[in-house]
């Protein structure tokens, strides 16, 4: 454990280095051995290992998945969180989505592309795509880490990832978080921390991915991130006013079960699509998404039925989404009914994370973005250690003897833990420095939606 | 004249018209109110916050008739609006000093 | 028609046997012949059926008409039904839908996908893939009745039709049914009407199917199966309380108005793909689809318009899902023109059911669950039989002279209405029985959302 | 100058008449050349150039791109527009969409698909597909121009483009156009104005096309030309009842947002999926109009930032569509960065045009269909002939030194602006005539929902 | 000083408005009603389902005023709200016992 | 008995519903108003077109109480709602013929 948190650090350190000083010249340490590991357990069948060329049928489907987990944040994401705030927030909320849809396009398009997906070394990618330069048309410009699609189709579909992730934070200090700040921070958040930890994940040569940590859509890479992103955010800017005596209930959970609805869609391009093929993998990992997703709705529902007396619309949107992130990481690895087990365990867990431990603690993280995708991606990452079967994923998990996986997969939350808390953690106070991070109290009970934006809904 | 303000449960509404206008009262105005009073309203819980709705949902009927059935209309709003349940509401009755109807100007009784 | 009965309850009985044993051990009578009638007639390109191996690009299509059901679903169906329903069950109807996935999920991931697409025999399916057991990544392990996609895939897709079906019914009793006894019925229901059903129209090994019935996106299986059940629903029920005296007028039409577009969109994952690949056959399916949905509307619109002087925008959209109904079973068998004329002729017809013949038999179908998707299954399923064209879908319908056709239609109308009006009723009772299908007056009056779920929409 | 719109009025006429006349029999002038010209600039991989034959993979992509394209106008821009207008329209709003959804259907496939998409002559197809006749499940049945999707799939595709079109129009007219008379100028225009110019620049042997003019995926057909009808419609009809003196603040922007979030997904399937083909090409499209996009939204939001001190909501979404709008012609043609360029450009162009112009000329021009549409177009149009690259497009723009490219992108602007303006101000003039085209001042004061629908929305 | 309350269509609003701020009133308060009278409203269909909206939309005027211009406010509500068509309102005229201007404590007509 | 109006800023309501419980008072109503006056409120601005919104979102108070506590309740309301910023609202008082309650048909104060 202190080892551990040494090595994290000293990886934050050199990360962190890499990273400022943006240094474009590959390392020594060319990683044979690491991208055989890697690629024997990346996302795209077996059969298409073998010729590497470019496959229109597996292009038709990651382009189709773009599109879903587009629709994840817009307007999936934006409506799951207007419909939990207050009416004199929601086209705030909605705006914060939107805005960082923009933001996080261009700078994913101008450097955090390049840093997450290009060979580097270990520990970040190298510059050899800034404003993607290189990107071709050419037959032979396939994804990194991907036998069969072209480099734009994948730069695209891990762009629309490169959205979701920083717009999943802004639950968590929802009604008091300045815009202007926001911006601010998702521009560096997504450089510093994002880019780094989906080059360490899921780059070949990352050194998560070689030490053979599993992660197959992103549990660790946007779920537990976001979670902590947001944790650490809404300790830092500090309760909404009110909060525990104000009536803060949600305007319109019509919009939060539209949106839930939404992102379960969007999932199967998310999940399905991360296997960057539209085979028995991709099959696979959308039926486990499925099963996973009914049974933590069905979870959550009946724990609320039991401990609260009624089954709440709230609740079954909120196990939706836990089952859905509890999976991420285990889809294209898991069996069906490894998913729904998976699903069930996530539901009950994520449901007492943000109802009952959430109040005791005291901490006001308004959507439960911590509660939901940081403890839901937690119990997904591990439990994907425990459930892997060889057969679908080509890596066996603790059931199936391995043990050391689970352990494996404790050691990426852990240095997802610390290095996104602690970086997250000093951008916001950067931020804090220099433009405030938070409203005036008199915009805050305005509303954000006519103080920062000039707006209101009038119906 | 007087002014009848009645403040009752809104499922009420669509019977009390027709009472009203079994005693020739042609016309009222209604509005949607919030009522906070010794009925306790059911609890709202969302993700472990619970809340007790204090202020229900009740409907205000306001009604100007003249004196001569004052009585009458407020027994009719009573008797029609009584569940005999707790929230059932409230009548008040205030002085009118006037009246007009704005088409045509015709003020007083008339008016109404 | 007598003697139609007698055979209907016959199989009704048999099916329910077999369905309550659940006999798992396959029946001598393997059927060749059915199987070879039924590959002529089930949905995959004349090209594809030459060889049996994977295709990606059908893979990729099915994938994505996946998502495109689902999407029908929820939130699809749950905001056309919530912006008919009074606000203060806006949150409750949504829930219903999304419960319902979730228990579908759950139900047919564990046993009704193995009842319904596994051989077994002409009845019911066997028990070999209970709890989704031996479903493999292996190339060669594809869907029943597919020659080209993964089984993981197939099931999927499927599976997204099973969540719909009793979804739809919902909306005949809406306002009134317990929360508790809607997820005891569909659980059941899945088991006992639905899976049987799927497996006699769908399965190679089924006796519709091998009868020649044609059903090509399940007008008979969903919607006819949906539209019945409903009915029996809103009967055994009763009304809303001041149905006839109270304004009951919907809520909020720009969500019906949403929903039917995304109904209108996801229908062509659900029409075009049931053709279970990326070929013509998807792509007439397609257009039929949209000729017959753009017809319905225009005829509801102008029925309603010579009739009650105005075009609304709930008969436009309850245009555009009569259309849409209508046009499932016969998709993939009739040409663009046959489908504008199917939809034209759905478009009045339910117009008639769902507004003039409901209110003079005065029975509270809510929110027209028999009057759009009953009344315009069935008006499909018989028309598929006129209209049929030997050279898009390998069977002639009356129009080419084959006018048997038509009554085999007839008989898969009958023998659905039957099986499923019987055994729905008796699921109702015995529900009843156990848990009661009715809140009591005081939750119905203060409305669901509250008195259920302990929600409120607050603006 | 002079001579292109005498050219242009020559043309005008000449199509007019082809138009009217509806001339079956094809030209004489057969033009090898001219088809050569075009295959090489239209969208789809020069891989698949060289063989002629279905492509499994490319029908799948563009299977999908059609359902996104359907999802792009309903629900997509009916929210959009719905959002904007107050809340007593906002049901005839969605109705405007809808209905132009189910009439376009007809129309299309009845006879404007025909117009468009078969050879004819340069300035108008034949009627060989009157009724969609001839069209068939044959594997060689290809669509026009496309060597791998078959006809009913490029077809349908076209269908909802010939959809989106004519319901961007209403958005100029909003609140106060009869819903009869709508639908009777939508069936002229989209025979008269959208078929002509659409076989102009898609056709093989459209004259435009010939003549090099480049135009990916419709900023001439789709967005000049809704532009132009709109800004003309608007001035037909006259400014809303109460224009400049009464509150006409959107009604729910979070319609609005949600409205933008969808045509932003939807635009991938219009965008890559005019390359008609699942590859680099698409994936470049993709990239290209993602990056446009992000940058519209930037920039629209900054200059709003500045000049009216707030980024609102609806300016993001209007920078959002702004930017769809621009890449729309350029898309397969331009690299990211160009794309980035563009949207920026677009971005602000669009903002000065649709908040200080507009206010300046004072034209009611409700929701900015000209300003973003009419303007945006231009923009992506001109542009496209500036940052042509080669090897993306096989067409080299100004910075590659062919600088005439951007002369014939002019020339394609201004007589798409000509032939779509007077055509369409004919065409408002007649149908004033038959039917009136405004409401009366007392159905326009009490909204057109009760006064033209009989509907309203209760909460 | 007195309580003018009146009933008027809802367009009608900023018309009084300027009215009444031309009589030096500065200030009113407003609220959305539902009126049932004379005027009959449209009808409403839903799937064949017939609902004539006998509540109309109305907006309420309160607006209180020293006993000196209480005839020419009324009035000039009159006048400005009069369309002539059914359904223009009504205008009530109430005694006021007392006001009081939160902020300032001020009481009486200066709290005005 | 009296009838007190008071129109004051929405988010003092809480507030003021438990200092007025101080005194005994054991219901009110309350509804969503707007108020015009000399608080000014904020711009919306839609492409390009700008509102500045007279009428800004107010919550009125009507309370019923017999005369022996008017006073204290109308001090209460005022200090409770005032924040020293303009808008904090107005504070009515009228004269109460007859209060009933409907679950009980108890008149006058009792009604209370
Ligand atoms: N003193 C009061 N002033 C104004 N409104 C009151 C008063 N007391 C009660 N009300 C209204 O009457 C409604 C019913 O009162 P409540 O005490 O709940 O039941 P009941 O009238 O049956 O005793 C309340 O919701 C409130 O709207
Ligand atoms: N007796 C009444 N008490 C309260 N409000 C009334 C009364 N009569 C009419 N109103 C209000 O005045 C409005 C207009 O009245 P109505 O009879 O429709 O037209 P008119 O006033 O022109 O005769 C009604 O909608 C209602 O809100
Ligand atoms: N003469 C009046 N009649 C009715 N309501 C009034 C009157 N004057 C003010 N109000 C109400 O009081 C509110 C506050 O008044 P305003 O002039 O803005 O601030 P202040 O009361 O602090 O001077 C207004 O928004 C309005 O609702």
């Amino acid at each position: 454990m202190k080892q551990m948190i040494r090595k994290a650090s000293h990886l934050a350190a050199s990360a962190g280095a890499a990273t400022l000083l943006l240094c474009s010249q590959a390392w020594a340490e060319t990683t044979e051995t690491v991208t055989e590991i890697v690629t024997e357990v990346t996302g795209s069948d077996a059969a298409a290992q073998a010729v590497v060329a470019l496959d229109k049928a597996d292009t038709a489907w990651v382009l189709t998945s773009t599109a879903l987990v587009l629709l994840m944040t817009i307007p999936g994401l934006a409506l799951f969180y207007a419909g939990m705030v207050r009416k004199k927030n929601i086209i705030a909320t909605m705006m914060q989505c939107f805005g960082i849809t923009a933001i996080a396009t261009v700078v994913w398009g101008v450097i955090g592309y390049s840093l997450a997906f290009t060979p580097g070394n270990a520990y970040i990618g190298d510059l050899s795509r800034l404003f993607l330069n290189g990107l071709s048309m050419a037959e032979d410009n396939l994804f990194l880490g991907s036998t069969t699609i072209p480099e734009s189709v994948g730069m695209m579909f891990q762009m629309t990832f490169a959205i979701i992730t920083p717009a999943l934070i802004v639950g968590a200090f929802a009604d008091r978080f300045k815009f202007s700040a926001l911006l601010l921070f998702i521009t560096a958040w997504l450089i510093l921390v994002y880019a780094p930890i989906a080059h360490w994940v899921w780059a070949p040569t990352g050194f998560l991915a070689g030490a053979g940590v599993l992660d197959f859509a992103g549990g660790t890479v946007v779920h537990i991130n976001a979670g902590i992103a947001g944790l650490v955010g809404c300790l830092v800017v500090g309760k909404r006013k009110g909060y525990g005596t104000d009536n803060m209930s949600p305007s319109n959970l019509a919009y939060a079960l539209i949106g839930a609805s939404l992102l379960w869609v969007g999932w199967f391009g998310f999940n399905a699509g991360s296997a960057l093929s539209a085979g028995p993998r991709a099959g696979m990992a959308m039926l486990a998404t499925q099963m996973a997703t009914g049974g933590a709705v069905l979870a959550w529902m009946f724990a609320e039925w039991i401990v609260r007396k009624k089954p709440s619309g709230l609740g079954a949107a909120s196990g939706a989404v836990a089952g859905l992130v509890a999976i991420t990481p285990a889809a294209g690895f898991v069996a069906p009914m490894g998913g729904l087990f998976i699903g069930l365990a996530a539901g009950v867990i994520c449901f007492w994370a943000s109802t009952i431990l959430k109040h005791k603690l005291g901490y006001d993280d308004s959507l439960d973005v911590w509660g939901v995708h940081g403890v839901g991606g937690i119990v997904g990452a591990i439990l994907t250690g425990v459930f892997a079967v060889k057969d679908i994923g080509g890596v066996s998990g603790m059931l199936e003897g391995n043990s050391g996986q689970v352990l494996l997969q404790a050691e990426g939350v852990l240095i997802t833990l610390v290095w996104g808390g602690v970086v997250s953690f000093i951008l916001y106070k950067v931020v804090d420095a220099l433009v405030g991070l938070r409203v005036t109290p008199e915009e805050e009970r305005e509303g954000l939606d006519i103080s920062l934006h000039g707006e209101v809904i009038h119906n | 004249m007087k002014l009848i303000i009645a403040i009752v449960k809104p499922f009420k509404l669509d019977e009390l018209r027709e009472a009203l206008s079994g005693l020739g009262i042609q016309g009222l105005t209604v509005s949607e109110v919030k009522g906070f009073g010794r009925q306790k309203g059911q609890t709202e819980i969302y993700r472990g916050a619970e809340y007790t709705v204090n202020f229900l949902p009740k409907i205000k009927i306001e009604v100007a008739v003249n004196d001569a059935i004052v009585e009458r209309a407020v027994d009719i709003i009573r008797t029609t609006a009584n569940t005999g349940k707790i929230g059932d509401g409230k009548i008040f009755v205030l002085d009118l000093v006037q009246v007009v109807r704005i088409r045509t100007g015709e003020t007083g009784e008339t008016a109404l």
